[in-house]
């Protein structure tokens, strides 16, 4: 345990506060890191966590801050000043440099190893090799330009970037690391973290997902509309404790209960279709059924998403309500389709633009008398309309989202895709950040979609959240579908254990 | 704070027009120079407005000013060969919307850079400029009398006489104001520039549209060719090349003005009228040309730091 | 026999004249020669890249257009080759065999003379130049002399027109707003240029103002044809001075194929005639 | 299909070459012709490596033709008045040194778009090139022989006689090699271009990075002045303002060889040397201007289009 450590630091942030304009983001925030300690951060979507880290980072200049290492008062101007503290972080969007190696990548905040003035390649190398090591990540070759990784790998080395050190970091921050993590790889996260703990690290970790938060951290810190609503050790407390210091109502029942409304149509029929990694892919989806599909990382659940949307090429037929449909987003949309992509910021949002145009970018010829003079009132009218519908946290409709929060930039992504009564809605990780009261929110509005006859398909890497909405969950193994079965008697470590290749079990479809 | 970024250039222009007053008090701010400047700048508005199309996608096309030479050339060559005026005008024009659809094809069929693109491009219009006219300059009785009277023409219009010209750059601003502000068309160009994966994956069809949207530029720019070639009564290979930097200056400079950095045409035209009452002004105040220059860059780097101090970043 | 080639190098086709010049030489030229006209777009590196082209083909005569002095890293490779350039209205060089030209002082005494002399030696002039030609540049150093070589002679603004779109356009903006700072009838009572597109341009600015009874007395160099027709239409623009182009490009012709015959030419430039056009010769 | 993506330039060259080879086959694929193809190209090379540079954060600077006109009329100038080569030289890297870094002051410091801000500092350089110059060309006796000589020697190398001129491009294309391929700082650059973001939250100094490598391209853009005015012996105000679009229009051939479509210096030199190639080889052929204009402008494009068709797509 923590006693052993030698040098159990302590860092003391206080007096923190924060506004953007005339609106409070963090009111004399008060949060104590202790070495040898998880300590988790929780909070709504906007609640400030990720404003907190950012300050902590050195990357957003507080209004005010006390901040004490070890007693020592210390002063962040700049992000290197905070890497050059010990302090390593993991943000919460996705940031890295696709012209750079993996190697690069790693060692990105730190200063890179020289021999007279030119990169030490295989010091470099070695030491992204042995921080991909740790998290089980043997297949990455370090010298790989980062743009050819997939996402879930991009994730792992923004991860291995923490252990890129030659003595262990002191004080590591995660911005919700796991919101795009396999359990496999979120499991072996917590591995490291419990490693790097004994060795008396402090770390502060963001994360909606309550599960896990009781599970690896020692304390919890509540923030609540920019203000500290609670900390407290997790011994001492429950998750429905944290939930209501968090929302301040109490949420019995997360997932909305089964209605059974399903009708006997196809909404979607995909025969021996390929694409990308995928191949001979064959199933239906009847009006009002969710399904869910489930996989290891790479095995292609998104490539699946957008081959039926037609983003990628492919081969073999996608019929909607009995007709052929084109392989194109733009028919797709058309003919009644809705999609919400992974990566929120690369594949959804235009960031830099208003909460508006988001919201109605499908949905532009509807809002246009004729189709041909575009209504800026009505265009408004729908985006506040369903920003309310998901629960969106913002100041004025015309905020730019890339000052949004990140479960509230998810929502607005959700939001575009629910605007227009889709039969067949695609959903990749629709809930990817977004926090448990919203979440409760979202869960409701994807049964709702359910309930008026449209078909749902979605992944998640959250399990148990897969069975609490779908119907049917089909397993991809090998780039294609392994088996697909009711999730009526289906346990997380069942659905687990056949997404590692457990083929005892008979396809039940 | 936000309001100097927003008004930063907005303010100086107002500067430079009291600047200009106050030092030339009896001929800048009457209405003859001010008809005089519009008419000026006419032909690098309707280039700027155009160009604000395709940057509204996050493109650019730096072919413009050979498409406007190349515009002027085939209706001189038209008119040198005895067809009537509507051949020669209707011949440039199907040049310019060849030429944007090739653009166009080049950018969004083989998704190359627009910027190699019309860069390309540019020399390949300059080519066929020559080519066509064999290097000359097509003018005198070559040109009907009619087609270079348009531009000496005013309408009597609001009590005042205005140009030709100056209606066909309003008439072009209207066009782009409606169709990129007011329509889902213009919408969709604006979300190809926020986020182009975004905008395909959301149900925008973007081949289409940055295929139209650079055809839209290059019949724009040989409209400007053709006012260009019948203000100065000749046609020559290279007379609209000087156009393409002023536009995207123009543009940018308006794009200080918008609230999250996009080009948008009533700020194009406030960047076109810095650029051209700055070069009526100074020369009106007998400022040598070299200086002239010097101080032109330097007001629109002025202009633009003012926009940029708020924290406008690249895009 | 085998074909003669012969290069003709300019970084200045686009410019009107330059034409005259080729078409007056091809017309002149043997009928056995291969020649190339190669542009390099103002590039005068390209130049002297091209000439050394042209002798890595081994060419027979080099024509160029530019001022030797600049490519004379170019002449020399053709020198050392025993390849003779000739010069076309290019200016003096030991490293060319000749240099075919109109007696480019003369021309612009001739025409400063004019307007001195319509003034009666006193007014206001406005000058168009362009100093970063060396051709051009001494037609206005002239014309500085001349005019300030008569007291009362003024001259208001000594303007470098932005010539990439030809000089037209931008001659025309300036000399509107010149006009524009000089409202009174009578302030301004000569345009001198030093080539003709900005005499065009200030011309259809005049027009334009409604000043044209004024009687500002516009001159012009080059005599283009656009030039020609404005001067004889009896308007402000009164002269030019033209240049006898085919006639340079022909002696140029002459030249290249004296040398070609193994003749070496002892002149070191060769002087074409002038004339002033006015509205009395224009039509000859 | 990756392949022809990633080599499709590359091919396309040696295509290029072949082509010249059969065409021209005694003069084309010698010796001294492919030593003058490269003391050609040295000046265009040498800014084009340079612009690599900015362009590898994903900046511009349009102004380094300009700034190649105004350091040669520096040198110029000082030898006008009298002061040695040294001098003259000296003052030449000075300006190309501060021109850059007023040049990285505004996109850096004041966070101007560098395409608006070197756009302004285009106009304000050549302008200040007019102003010194007095819109002149420098040349004859003003210029002393031995700089004029320096363009013109060649030095014994592996054998080979290799012009001055093409060393000096050697020598910049090593050194921005490796301080782009090899050090931190270049590789810090690529993270700007790359994401900035991600640069920025891993603490990499950007102000400082653009500012500096705005210097450098300065700094090169005056080389490649010095080199120019040496080669033609003269000084003139405009003379460099051509380097500008063919060095971005090489850089950009550059970049369709590299992964995720990145500016790497060896990809420009393959650019550079297309251009250089296809200037050579085409007026040995005899190929009328205008015509090689047109070719030109569409071997780029085919060139460009090969290696995008894969999906190289806009960054
Ligand atoms: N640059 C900015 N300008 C204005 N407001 C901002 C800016 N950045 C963040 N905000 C606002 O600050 C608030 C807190 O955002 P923050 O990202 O810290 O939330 P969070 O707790 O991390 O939420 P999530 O769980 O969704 O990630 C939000 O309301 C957001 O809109
Ligand atoms: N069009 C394609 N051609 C070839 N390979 C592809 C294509 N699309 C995706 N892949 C590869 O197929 C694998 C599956 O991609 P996909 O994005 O669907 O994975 P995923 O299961 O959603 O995993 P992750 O959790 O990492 O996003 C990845 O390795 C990806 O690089
Ligand atoms: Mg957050
Ligand atoms: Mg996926």
């Amino acid at each position: 345990m923590a006693a052993f450590s030698v040098r159990a630091m302590q860092i003391e942030l206080s007096n923190l506060s924060k506004s953007y304009g005339t609106a409070p983001v963090l009111r004399d925030v008060k949060l104590t890191l202790q070495g040898g300690q998880v300590h988790a951060l929780m909070g709504e979507n906007g609640a400030g966590k990720s404003t907190l880290i950012r300050v902590l980072a050195g990357v957003t200049p507080a209004d005010s801050i006390d901040l004490t290492i070890d007693g020592r008062a210390v002063n962040l101007r700049s992000a290197a000043d905070a890497a050059d503290l010990g302090l390593r972080f993991v943000h919460q969007e996705l940031n890295i440099v696709p012209q750079l190696t993996v190697a690069e990548n790693i060692g990105l905040s730190r200063p890179t190893p020289t021999r007279l003035g030119l990169i030490d390649w295989g010091k470099l190398n070695t030491r992204a090799t042995a921080a991909l090591a740790r998290f089980g990540a043997t297949h990455i070759d370090p010298r790989a330009q980062a743009g050819s990784l997939g996402t879930g790998d991009r994730i792992l080395i923004v991860l291995a970037g923490l252990l890129a050190d030659e003595t262990p970091a002191r004080v590591l921050v995660m911005d919700e690391p796991t919101a795009a993590l396999t359990h496999a790889e979120a499991d072996r996260l917590f591995a490291v973290i419990a490693e790097l703990k004994a060795q008396g690290a402090a770390v502060l970790y963001v994360s909606h997902r309550m599960e896990e938060v009781m599970q690896i951290a020692d304390r919890v810190t509540v923030l609540r509309d920019g203000l500290v609503a609670m900390t407290t050790p997790t011994g001492t407390t429950t998750k429905e404790a944290v939930i209501h210091a968090m929302t301040g109502r109490t949420l019995t029942h997360v997932y909305p209960p089964r209605r059974g409304t399903i009708h006997s149509g196809n909404v979607l029929e995909v025969d021996e279709l390929s694409a990308g990694p995928l191949h001979g892919i064959s199933f239906s989806l009847r009006h009002g059924e969710t399904l869910g599909i489930a996989g290891l990382e790479n095995a292609g659940q998104s490539a699946l998403l957008q081959a039926i949307l037609g983003a990628v090429p492919r081969r073999g037929a996608v019929r909607l309500a009995g007709n052929l449909a084109p392989a194109s987003p733009a028919s797709a949309w058309a003919a009644g389709m809705a999609y919400v992509p992974r990566e929120r910021r690369r594949e959804g949002l235009m960031l830099g633009r208003g909460i508006t145009p988001n919201i109605t970018l499908p949905h532009l010829a509807a809002h246009a008398w004729h189709g041909i003079f575009s209504s800026a009132k009505a265009e408004r009218d729908t985006a506040t309309r369903l920003g309310a519908q998901v629960a969106l946290k913002y100041d004025r409709v015309d905020q730019n989202v890339a000052t949004l929060s990140g479960g509230n930039q998810q929502k607005i992504v959700f939001a575009r895709a629910i605007a227009s009564d889709p039969r067949l809605v695609l959903l990749d990780e629709p809930t990817r950040g977004v926090d448990v009261g919203a979440r409760a929110d979202i869960y409701a509005l994807i049964a709702g979609l359910g309930a008026k006859g449209a078909g749902v398909l979605m992944t998640s890497s959250d399990l148990p959240e897969l069975i609490g909405l779908c119907d049917r969950i089909a397993v991809l193994r090998d780039g294609t579908i392994g088996c697909i079965i009711p999730t009526d008697d289906l346990t997380p470590a069942r659905l687990l254990s056949l997404i590692y290749g457990d083929t005892t079990i008979k396809d039940a479809s | 704070m936000t309001h100097l970024r927003r008004y930063g250039t907005l303010i100086g222009f107002v500067g430079i027009l009291l600047f200009f007053w106050w030092e030339l008090p009896d001929t800048f701010l009457t209405q003859g120079n001010l008809l005089n400047i519009s008419r000026q700048v006419s032909m690098l508005a309707v280039v700027a407005f155009v160009m604000t199309v395709v940057m509204a996608m996050g493109d650019f096309d730096l072919s413009v000013g050979s498409m406007a030479s190349l515009a002027g050339v085939v209706a001189g060559v038209s008119f040198a060969a005895g067809y009537p005026i509507w051949v020669g005008v209707g011949a440039a024009l199907l040049a310019g919307l060849a030429g944007g659809l090739f653009n166009g094809f080049l950018v969004s069929v083989l998704r190359i850079l627009p910027f190699v693109a019309t860069l390309g491009t540019l020399t390949v219009f300059s080519g066929l400029a020559f080519l066509a006219s064999d290097g000359r300059t097509i003018s005198g009785a070559n040109i009907p009398d009619a087609f270079s009277q348009f531009a000496r023409l005013r309408v009597e219009m609001l009590g005042l006489p205005m140009p030709s010209l100056t209606l066909l750059a309003i008439a072009v601003l209207v066009m782009v104001w409606v169709v990129l502000e007011q329509t889902p068309y213009g919408r969709r160009l604006y979300a190809i520039g926020g986020n182009m994966e975004a905008a395909r994956l959301a149900g925008t069809r973007i081949v289409k549209l940055r295929l139209t949207a650079f055809a839209f530029t290059g019949v724009g720019a040989a409209i400007a060719g053709l006012m260009y070639a019948s203000r100065v009564a000749s046609a020559n290979p290279t007379q609209g090349d000087g156009l393409m930097l002023d536009a995207i200056a123009a543009v940018f400079l308006g794009m200080t003005m918008s609230d999250e950095g996009e080009p948008r045409v009533l700020g194009t035209l406030v960047g076109v009228l810095i650029l051209a009452v700055l070069d009526n002004g100074l020369s009106q105040m007998s400022v040598d040309s070299y200086v002239r220059e010097i101080l032109i860059g330097g007001i629109i780097l002025m202009a633009v730091a003012s926009g940029s101090l708020g924290g406008l970043r690249r895009r | 026999t085998a074909q003669q080639r012969v290069a003709v190098i300019t970084p200045y086709l686009a410019q009107p004249g330059t034409q005259f010049y080729i078409d007056g030489f091809e017309a002149a030229a043997s009928p056995d020669w291969d020649i190339n006209v190669i542009d390099t777009a103002g590039d005068i590196a390209a130049v002297i890249s091209r000439i050394e082209d042209a002798v890595t083909q081994n060419v027979d005569a080099i024509v160029i257009n530019v001022d030797p002095a600049q490519v004379s890293a170019g002449l020399q490779t053709a020198m050392e080759a025993g390849i003779p350039v000739v010069g076309m209205d290019a200016g003096m060089s030991d490293m060319l065999a000749t240099n075919v030209t109109s007696n480019g002082y003369a021309m612009a005494a001739e025409t400063s003379v004019y307007v001195a002399n319509r003034l009666a030696g006193a007014g206001n002039v406005v000058m168009f130049v362009f100093d970063p030609f060396p051709p051009v540049q001494i037609r206005g150093a002239i014309a500085d002399a001349v005019f300030a070589n008569h007291p009362d002679i003024n001259v208001i603004a000594r303007v470098t027109p932005d010539v990439q779109d030809g000089g037209i356009a931008d001659s025309r903006a300036q000399m509107e707003a010149l006009l524009a700072a000089n409202p009174e009838p009578g302030s301004i009572n000569a345009v001198w240029a030093a080539w003709d597109q900005p005499a065009l341009g200030a011309l259809q600015a005049i027009e334009d103002a409604g000043r044209a009874d004024e009687g500002i007395v516009i001159v012009g160099m080059d005599a283009n044809p656009q030039a020609r027709e404005a001067i004889a239409a009896g308007g402000n623009f009164e002269a030019s001075m033209a240049q006898d182009f085919a006639g340079i490009g022909a002696a140029a012709a002459d030249a290249v194929a004296r040398l070609l015959a193994g003749e070496t030419i002892a002149q070191p430039v060769i002087y074409v005639p002038t004339v002033l056009i006015t509205t009395a010769n224009v039509d000859e």
